[in-house]
């Protein structure tokens, strides 16, 4: 399941729901804002989440972990709005048999969520500049899959 | 053979348009074609590999026809995470 | 930190832990103890764990992780005693700059504790059998440490 | 040459030697040895390649030397996690 939210990102609380008595390995994933970027210091965050399209596509992404690794359970869920340092700003979670399929589907949905999905992010600098980021360089954990439109021109962030 | 389409700017794209949306009548056959002259209309620059799009809020390719009364989301590089 | 305990794991504190102004990725693992094992309904495990060594020995699988991986922290912390279904077994945190070395530098960890540290297993069936876990396909996941003694000869659980 | 060496059985050794600790004299050079006669006493037939040994809290290799006194810790196959 994705989902954006408003509100703080609450990882114990997911957590809850990929337990199952069957799964023997868990693997999270959380995206923190950082004080830094590209040499730059960074005072917050701001995301701006095209709800519709990045729940649709959130989803697709995770459908394609599900298909490709055996696991029991995934979910992801993505902040919008101001966030401040250290705030989490997405978190992923998959539970399975076992960890090896936990790790890899956890791996495969935070990077192509953050090439894929309708989100942007604009850093506002300790020195009252701001700015989207938008870096080329960043593209590079992209994953090839053969269904996605636009695989070519993927650029994200570079957490 | 000029189309009427709604055109929308997010992140980056709507403040560089100084917009979110706009209504346009253009002679465009694909979404590239959308993407080229608004481009030139709103003077921006960044490359079209880098940008995605979507018509009527469903994930398309640069050379997706469009149809009149499309809606046509132009979307600059994303930052997820 | 290498950690033992006694009593339940609760991750959300463990986590507080690894925050960091400068972390932007946050990589975590959960061993839960599972309902099967190798065709067997488990009912619940019994860890037995040589404290002082495993201690040591995950002390130094951590500090491997840190030299191999740009990490800023990482923490490990395993049960002992009686444990449920569902119940969380071993916890890894890692967080680091960039989601990259939070990744790997977790499953590293978790790979290297569950074939080095001391700890044992029994798994007690449904049928009221009662077995010490020890298959040998489960060494599949070590990694070659050139410094670890017996490399050659580790074997542990297949989570 | 007979040693004098506190040894410790772990999990499912020690459930097979039916005792946690005993101190042995033995005719041993290396931990090998320790535990190759330690198999044939307690008639065990876990290969040694699956198992660990420490010496004095110290985590060791097979050839390491014993010496009298010593305190030999025997692993069978781990399994954390």
């Amino acid at each position: 399941m994705m989902r954006i939210t408003h509100s703080a990102i609450r990882p114990e609380e997911l957590r809850e729901a990929l337990q199952d008595p069957a799964a023997g390995g868990y693997a999270s994933f959380e995206g923190w804002i950082r004080n830094e970027n590209d040499g730059h210091d960074v005072l917050r965050l701001e995301y701006e989440v095209y709800e519709p399209l990045a729940v649709t596509e959130g989803e697709k992404v995770i459908a394609e972990a599900c298909a490709k690794f055996p696991v029991l359970h995934a979910q992801c869920v993505h902040r919008a709005g101001l966030l401040e340092i250290g705030e989490c700003a997405v978190w992923v979670g998959v539970s399975s048999a076992h960890r090896d399929a936990a790790f890899l589907a956890c791996r495969y949905i935070i990077d192509e969520v953050k090439v894929r999905l309708p989100i942007w992010k604009k850093e506002h600098y300790t020195d009252g500049h701001s700015g989207w980021v938008s870096c080329e360089r960043c593209a590079r954990h992209a994953h090839k899959i053969s269904t996605a439109p636009l695989q070519g021109s993927a650029i994200a962030g570079d957490r | 053979m000029s189309k009427t389409l709604t055109v929308r700017y997010f992140a980056g794209f709507r403040e560089h348009a100084g917009l979110g949306e706009e209504t346009v009548s253009l002679n465009a056959a694909t979404a590239r074609d959308v993407f080229d002259q608004l481009q030139t209309r709103h003077g921006s620059a960044e490359p079209l590999a880098h940008c995605k799009v979507a018509i009527n809020d469903e994930m398309a390719d640069w050379n997706s026809p469009v149809r009149d009364g499309d809606t046509i989301l132009l979307f600059p590089p994303v930052a997820g995470g």
